[in-house]
């Protein structure tokens, strides 16, 4: 069974005393780079408490002198899509119609198929396996008008059906990945010990396979709702006006490029578009390591 | 009206600023009429609306109308059947009163069907106010050689960069389609929108090119990629004295909070003293759809957008002229600078000094257009690159996009 | 083995689709640079003659060169930066938990918003050069991204920030995974600390190096939105790449047969690292196999 | 009954032939242990039997039916596998009647059996408990609960007491002895203890590349073994073997180490008739360290006296309950057990009785025992 | 001169005791074998001696100088670890010498002593081989060879032998014993085996739950366990313990097993006068198996004739060496080791023979040696 490698302690077994004046320069480094790493959100959380005109009259980092709160409100139910003046709320509710569902699918879809390829060998399995991973590697923009043809030809184009289908097919990539490269560790006995139960292919899945997955499940999770969340090329062509997912309507903000820049609106929108994704990870994150340790490095 | 409602489904790319408060108002509109407006606006770049008409253009599902523009129209109309406007634009007696150069794109095979919706030059020359009175001038510079001395003027004057233009792609454009346009406007017709060889290699091109670099040398070269937007309130402040712009810039400053006498709108610079006009008009083709409710909405939509009362309403919302040359503009609700924009379009047509914008794909069709702009904003970013050596590789690029 | 209706439905139909719209996805576009298409697919036959337009423009040969040192750089710093992070935090710090979370959550962010972000921070009218200038000290100098020379090294920066993260989660998890006995012999042979990772540490690390390697070098070829958003392809089209030339012509332009025709040029790209990569894993899991 | 018939089973593995022609019969109530060193197919044999693996050729016939397209479960088998394979997600009762829900079996009787089990293997208490909180020898049993509850024709173990520490697996050994005695069940058990093979089978199958070199009962795989192989796998330490020379003599057969040299051993043979054609030629000796022992042994149940030698002692290990010494016969190395107290001086000579009664010979071409 | 001395040694994890105030003295020249039971500290022990670990509390002196704060490379020690711990980026070649490398030796000198290691241990061929490319006693050899180059005060051992198969660790036991005999080093050696303990060792500390229970020579560790711990960790099978009853008769103390039973066994004591004291009270009788034999067996060294008891037999497990019978004396459980070719029946009552020199008695109380 892979082993949760994060969890407790490790590295060298440095003695401590003697690389006192070391640590202290690890603690710097480490902080320092801290900071680095956390600058971009920092800005974007001030910028989102100071009005525009505050930010116009100094720089994009600063600190608020009055606290605009006004800006999420704003981002959230105010500021106009062309006619509809709701903000991004609708758009958030969007994406989770969208996300939550592919995110579900491609994970499940892909669990039970990473679970046939490396439990259950059958012929062929490493070429389709092969094929199947090649999918992380082609391009987006390869593939739109593709989509284009194929949710024309089974009637699906400008629905949210048609883009859930399309994140959950091309989802399998990623999730098939991990979980045969997860599940490639679980022992055969367990398998064959229950075959010899009894049990059948579904059986042995939800039973014992599914209860064993959660490292795997989370990461695959996490990956797929991040990336389905981000996603904007499709979302913004394969939905229509109030559809539209919730990186569209951050677009529209930002890339108006005909208005005066709306700063802090806009910073406001981003945190609270990224909010869903910033807390799975912040919840989820320390799993992720984990699992991605269990799936990736095969 | 029959027993259907009308009913209209667009798709645009205007969802922000005064140009969505703009398409909001024209929809309030139409529902007025009894009418049900279906707008997606496709928010993002230009790239992305089209990517929209085309899935539903292959899906077979094209919108009634959708917003499309210039030779794009004629390129499009090819690969989906498009509504015949004839009859409507006719019961309207349009025709009479629309430029002809700009009928001719919403014509492509002799047939209307598009309709243009409001008109830009996208080289108006924005001269702030305060940026006036800092460098003590007091006329619009008329040549370039006005323009360049006013801005050393304001240079000296204490302004950095007298020059308040962004660095987008159509932003360049814009720098070297005015200053071509200003140096000769029979030269960039012979040019950019008819690519004659000669003209492309000629001595105005070259001089186009070398009044460009001026103009990007006065501007802020930290705006980047940026809008001119960004520039706007510097602009007004009389930090920045010079923005080279179409009129919907009006529109941004008034929503931007800023007032029609922060500063002048004038026709940009022109060697011969006579006004040119660099054409860009917004419009609307007109996809063939089946349904009634939709072909009555289409039927709806076309009367709206001919009507001067809605052209009237929406320039005085965008900042734009309206298509129509008949309309009134010395009433309340238009400013200055439309007045003038307007007069220069007449004066531009009657002096045969209308010509159509490159930057803002009237000119060519988009993959043309963009190697061009590859060409001139590279030069723009990139003060090593000789005018002699942009001149050469713009023959190339129109060369091997043809 | 899998005999029975519903398994075959779960296990094939899934896994097929997958493969199939791989497969056709990739031979329709291959098919599509051969074909005069513009504005929409047209059949027809053009030879190679879309190849040697794309192969000719300034645009793809920029992005190409572009393409050659961001993808180095890319993937060496963000090697560097993940593993010395990675080596940092496997020292038993104080707070690891809350540091690894602060390196991962770059992850989390869409590509628009860390360039939209990022375009502002290194802005210098707005970013950085601008707060330090109204600090005082006023002959700083940050304009990267408004520099043709150096804006590629604004997106190296961003995608440097968002994506050592995952670097430095494999790392991690490598070093964790070393036994400690070997680091414990090396103590008492006398190894200090940087003899000790040097030596014997890092070079276990090699199968995850070749991983993360492969991860970032795909997202470096196929980086699209990050670069779209920061400076799409800016000043001028001095930090064009592939995909954006992909995009661009595909989209943009309305020149679908010249875009496939570079995007096939950007798989047969991929398929040079990635081929190198598949022969390496074959290699060696024959090796393993018989050991 | 044949409980299981297996027939000139063979199974390869693209171009590795891991199983050549096995014939087994084994006996409706017999403890089978399959032994033989590590890769010689003994987890493929089992796994054939099981059903998980399907054999290349041959016929596997279990309580009489040919089996060999019947799926696992359908076999009526059970299987204890070396790392338990418990369910880990599933507390003990769940894993032990996982396979009894599988087959759809009332809610009532798995309780029953369960009960049974349990008792049967004192684990009630831990039945709530998921295997994670479990020690080896805990989870072990519970690994036979899954079997047992079963009840199956035959019973599968591949090294099932291998993980558990060396004091564990005494009382295991015992406590299966013990449950195959009260339940008479049909067993086949794969291991590479020794000692193991010696004390729980009824008969054991060693094997070797592949190939089963013997099966027989222990006692007589240990006093006659087959071949060198054999002769030399079992045992520990193993049986000393050596080259040595038949000769004849006036009281019948002897056997000669050394030969020629001033240090020649003879050793007397009684009962050796098949060796007969051998004499005058070289055969190989092989004699157990158990019968070589200090010079004042008395063997248990011995006729006469011992054949008592001088040696020169090399090296001596005491452990305890007896002292291993690594002497010279012939000038050839050999092992001998003696008492604990006694403590030869390394390099010096000392006197060592042989029970002869128990020396092999083989051929030394066909490495086959000749007696 | 003694290599190791530790005194007052403690180690505390947290709230875990580990190790509780260990004193230990090692001469030059010794074999110290460290034994006991899974987590009793022999590896954190092991650990702070060489400087990997630091101590709680206590001091450790290597060669007479206190090493308390002196890091690994300076104690003059090598180890070799249970898992090996070769680098498997290195060659072999570079294992070995990777530690001269660090500690500046020159290039030839490194030639040199790798050479005479290698030839040592045999593993010239294989010196251009990453340690994948090695089977495990090769693997075994090369961290021997890493240890040995260094020529040190101390070698510490962590249970090297433990991942190699029964073959093979009997045969590594003997060469690392050759070893120590001749270049004299001074070793500790943590293990789990008995028979390694037993045989290796010049002198054996047995642990358990961080303390040290007997620190003496295998055989009196063997003979005389200190305490029940010891007596029932050495040894397999272990010795057999029963309570019993200690009586003054005629000849001297006299102790019964089952006291008052029908099936009461009385065995008369000699030379147990430390037991004096405990006449008329309860005892523990310690009594190793190979002390009870079958009825005819005449112990080597025994002045009179055995004591004979008869006895139920429960069970009996022939391993082919010798015969392992469980059977009951005076209603306690005990196992008999007993020839090969006997064969009691379980449930019968057979004859056994007694060695009760080497009887041990324990206080019941205190669980520690009486006599
Ligand atoms: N799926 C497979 N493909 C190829 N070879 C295999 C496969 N499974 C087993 N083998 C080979 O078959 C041989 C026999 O393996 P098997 O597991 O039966 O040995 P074993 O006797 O059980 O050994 P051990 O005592 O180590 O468990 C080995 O050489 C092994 O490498
Ligand atoms: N870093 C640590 N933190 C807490 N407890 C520890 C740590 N290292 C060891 N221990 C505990 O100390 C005890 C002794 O461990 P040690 O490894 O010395 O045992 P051992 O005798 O070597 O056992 P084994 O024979 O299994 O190797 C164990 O209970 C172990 O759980
Ligand atoms: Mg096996
Ligand atoms: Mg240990």
């Amino acid at each position: 069974m892979p082993r949760g490698v994060m969890s407790g302690d490790g590295g060298l077994p440095m003695r401590d005393r003697s690389f006192a004046p070391s640590r202290a320069l690890i603690y710097l480094i480490v902080t320092l780079f801290a900071a680095a790493y956390l600058a971009p959100l920092v800005v974007v959380v001030l910028n989102s408490l100071r009005a525009d005109e505050e930010i116009a009259q100094s720089s994009m980092i600063g600190w608020p002198q009055h606290m605009a709160w006004g800006n999420y409100a704003l981002a959230w139910s105010g500021f106009c899509v062309a006619e509809t003046c709701s903000g991004i709320r609708p758009y958030m509710l969007n994406s989770a119609l969208i996300t939550i569902p592919a995110t579900i699918f491609s994970t499940l879809l892909g669990a039970v198929a990473g679970y046939a390829v490396s439990l259950w060998r059958f012929r062929g399995d490493n070429w389709i396996y092969g094929i199947v991973t090649l999918g992380l590697f082609l391009p987006q923009q390869m593939r739109l008008l593709p989509w284009t043809i194929v949710l024309r030809d089974i009637g699906l184009i400008n629905t949210l059906t048609g883009l859930v289908l399309i994140h959950t097919i091309q989802g399998l990539s990623f999730t098939v990945l991990f979980c045969r490269n997860y599940y490639i560790a679980i022992p055969h006995e367990l398998i064959r010990a229950a075959r010899i139960d009894g049990a059948g292919f579904f059986r042995i899945f939800w039973r014992i396979i599914l209860p064993l997955s959660s490292p795997i499940l989370i990461v695959t999770v996490i990956w797929q709702f991040t990336h389905i969340w981000n996603e904007f090329l499709y979302g913004v062509t394969f939905t229509t006006g109030q559809q539209q997912p919730v990186t569209a309507a951050l677009i529209a903000l930002s890339a108006a490029v005909a208005d005066i820049p709306h700063y802090g609106v806009q910073s406001a929108a981003v945190i609270i578009a990224a909010l869903p994704t910033l807390l799975i990870y912040l919840f989820g994150g320390r799993y992720f390591v984990r699992g991605l340790t269990a799936g990736a490095v095969k | 009206q029959g027993a259907v409602k009308p009913r209209l489904t667009a798709i645009s790319q205007w969802s922000a600023g005064s140009d969505g408060a703009a398409i909001t108002a024209l929809g309030k509109k139409f529902e007025e009429k009894g009418g049900i407006w279906q707008h997606s606006p496709v928010p993002g770049f230009t790239t992305e609306m089209m990517n929209k008409l085309r899935a539903q253009i292959i899906a077979g599902d094209p919108p009634a109308c959708s917003q499309l523009k210039g030779p794009e129209i004629a390129a499009w109309s090819k690969i989906a059947p498009t509504v015949d406007l004839d009859a409507v634009v006719a019961a309207a007696g349009y025709e009479k009163v629309v430029a002809p150069d700009l009928a001719k794109l919403h014509k492509p095979a002799g047939k209307w069907i598009a309709l243009p919706l409001q008109i830009y030059s996208t080289n108006m020359l924005f001269l702030s106010k305060r940026g006036m009175d800092k460098a003590k001038a007091d006329k619009p510079p008329v040549t370039w050689a006005d323009f360049n001395e006013l801005a050393e003027k304001m240079k000296s004057a204490g302004m950095a960069y007298p020059i308040a233009n962004g660095g987008t792609r159509p932003d360049d454009g814009q720098k070297f389609e005015a200053s071509f346009a200003g140096i000769s406007p029979t030269a960039y017709r012979a040019a950019l929108m008819n690519l004659d060889k000669k003209a492309l290699e000629g001595p105005e091109i070259k001089a186009a090119f070398a009044q460009t670099r001026k103009i990007a040398d006065w501007c802020d070269p930290n705006v980047g990629a940026q809008p001119y937007a960004t520039n706007l309130k510097r602009f007004v402040d009389g930090d920045m004295g010079m923005l080279i712009m179409g009129g919907w810039a009006q529109g941004v400053l008034k929503n931007a909070g800023f007032k029609f006498d922060d500063y002048v709108i004038v026709p940009g610079p022109s060697d011969n003293r006579k006004p040119v006009f660099l054409l860009n008009a917004d419009a609307f083709i007109f996809w063939q759809r089946k349904e009634a409710d939709l072909q009555a909405g289409q039927m709806l939509m076309a009367q709206l957008v001919m009507d001067p009362a809605i052209q009237t309403m929406y320039s005085q919302i965008t900042g734009s002229i309206p298509v129509r040359t008949d309309v009134d503009l010395s009433g309340e609700g238009w400013s200055d600078g439309q007045r003038r924009t307007a007069a220069a379009l007449k004066d531009a047509v009657a002096s045969n000094q209308a010509v159509l914008s490159l930057a803002h794909n009237m000119a060519q069709e988009n993959g043309l257009t963009a190697a061009m702009i590859d060409v001139i904003t590279e030069y723009v970013k990139n003060n090593k690159i000789k005018p002699e050596e942009a001149v050469s590789r713009l023959a190339d690029a129109v060369e091997s996009a043809r | 083995m899998v005999r029975r209706l519903p398994e075959f439905l779960m296990i094939w139909v899934p896994l097929l689709l997958s493969a199939a719209h791989l497969i056709s996805f990739s031979i329709w576009t291959i098919w599509i640079s051969f074909t005069p298409s513009t504005l929409i697919p047209v059949a027809g036959w053009v030879g190679l003659r879309n190849y040697t337009a794309v192969l000719a423009s300034r645009n793809w040969q920029i992005a190409f060169d572009n393409l050659l040192l961001f993808g180095t750089a890319f993937v060496l710093f963000s090697l560097i930066t993940g593993l010395l992070l990675a080596i940092l935090l496997d020292q038993r710090i104080r707070g690891e938990n809350v540091l690894r979370t602060i390196f991962l959550y770059p992850l989390a962010v869409s590509f628009v918003v860390t360039g939209t972000v990022w375009s502002w921070l290194l802005n210098p009218g707005i970013g950085i050069e601008k707060l330090v200038h109204d600090l005082g000290w006023m002959t700083f100098k940050f304009d990267w991204l408004v520099d043709r020379d150096m804006a590629i090294w604004t997106i190296v920066i961003a995608a440097i920030w968002q994506s050592s993260g995952f670097a430095m989660a494999l790392f991690l998890a490598g070093l964790r995974s070393v036994d400690t006995d070997i680091i414990r012999a090396a103590q008492i042979d006398g190894a200090g600390p940087i003899r000790t990772y040097w030596r014997v540490v890092l070079p276990t690390l090699w199968p995850i190096t070749v991983t993360v390697v492969v991860v970032q070098l795909q997202f470096a070829i196929s980086a699209f939105d990050l670069v779209r958003a920061l400076t799409n392809g800016g000043p001028g089209i001095a930090t064009q790449l592939p995909a954006l030339v992909v995009y661009d012509l595909m989209f943009q332009r309305s020149q679908l047969g010249r875009g496939a025709a570079a995007a096939v040029l950007m798989l047969l790209i991929l398929l040079a690292v990635l081929l190198p990569y598949a022969a390496w894993r074959y290699v060696r899991g024959r090796r393993a196999a018989h050991a | 009954m044949a409980a299981l018939s297996i027939r000139a089973l063979s199974k390869r593995y693209a171009n590795l032939e891991v199983l050549k022609g096995i014939d087994l019969d084994i006996e409706s109530g017999e403890f089978t242990v399959l032994v033989g060193p590590s890769g010689c197919g003994k987890s493929t044999l089992l796994n054939i039997v099981a059903g998980l693996d399907r054999a290349t050729d041959g016929t596997i016939e279990i309580g009489g039916r040919v089996v060999n397209d019947v799926p696992p479960k359908d076999r009526d088998i059970a299987m204890v596998f070396q790392s338990y394979a418990l369910y880990p997600s599933m507390t003990v009762r769940q894993n032990i009647t996982f396979g009894m829900e599988c087959r759809g079996v009332a809610k009532a009787e798995q309780e029953k059996a369960l009960a049974n089990v349990a008792k049967l293997l004192q684990i009630e208490p831990l039945l709530a408990r998921k295997p994670s909180q479990l020690s080896g020898g805990q989870r072990q049993r519970v690994a036979m609960g899954r079997a047992l509850v079963r009840d199956p024709l035959l019973f599968l173990f591949d090294e099932p007491l291998s993980n558990l520490d060396a004091k564990l697996r005494v009382e295991m050994r015992m406590e299966i002895k013990r449950l195959h005695q009260r339940i008479g069940a049909t067993i086949i058990y794969v291991t590479h203890d020794q000692i193991e093979a010696m004390t729980m089978a009824t008969r054991i199958a060693v094997m070797h590349r592949g190939v089963v070199q013997q099966f027989a009962d222990p006692d007589t795989v240990y006093r006659y073994p087959a071949n060198l192989f054999v002769a030399r796998f079992m045992g520990s330490p193993p049986m000393n073997t050596m080259s040595a020379r038949l000769e004849a003599d006036a009281g019948g057969p002897v056997v000669v180490i050394g030969a020629g040299r001033p240090d020649e051993v003879r050793l007397p043979l009684q009962g050796y008739e098949a060796a007969a054609s051998y004499v005058g030629r070289e055969v190989v000796l092989g004699i157990r360290p158990e019968c070589i022992a200090e010079g004042d042994r008395v063997f248990s149940g011995a006729a006469g006296p011992p054949v008592i030698v001088t040696a020169p002692v090399e090296l001596v290990e005491p452990t305890g309950a007896e002292t291993i010494v690594l002497l010279r016969l012939g000038g050839e190395p050999a092992q001998a057990r003696i008492s604990p107290d006694i403590r030869p001086t390394p390099g010096a000579t000392t006197s060592f009785a042989l029970d002869i009664r128990r020396i092999c010979l083989f051929d030394p071409e066909t490495e086959r025992l000749i007696a």
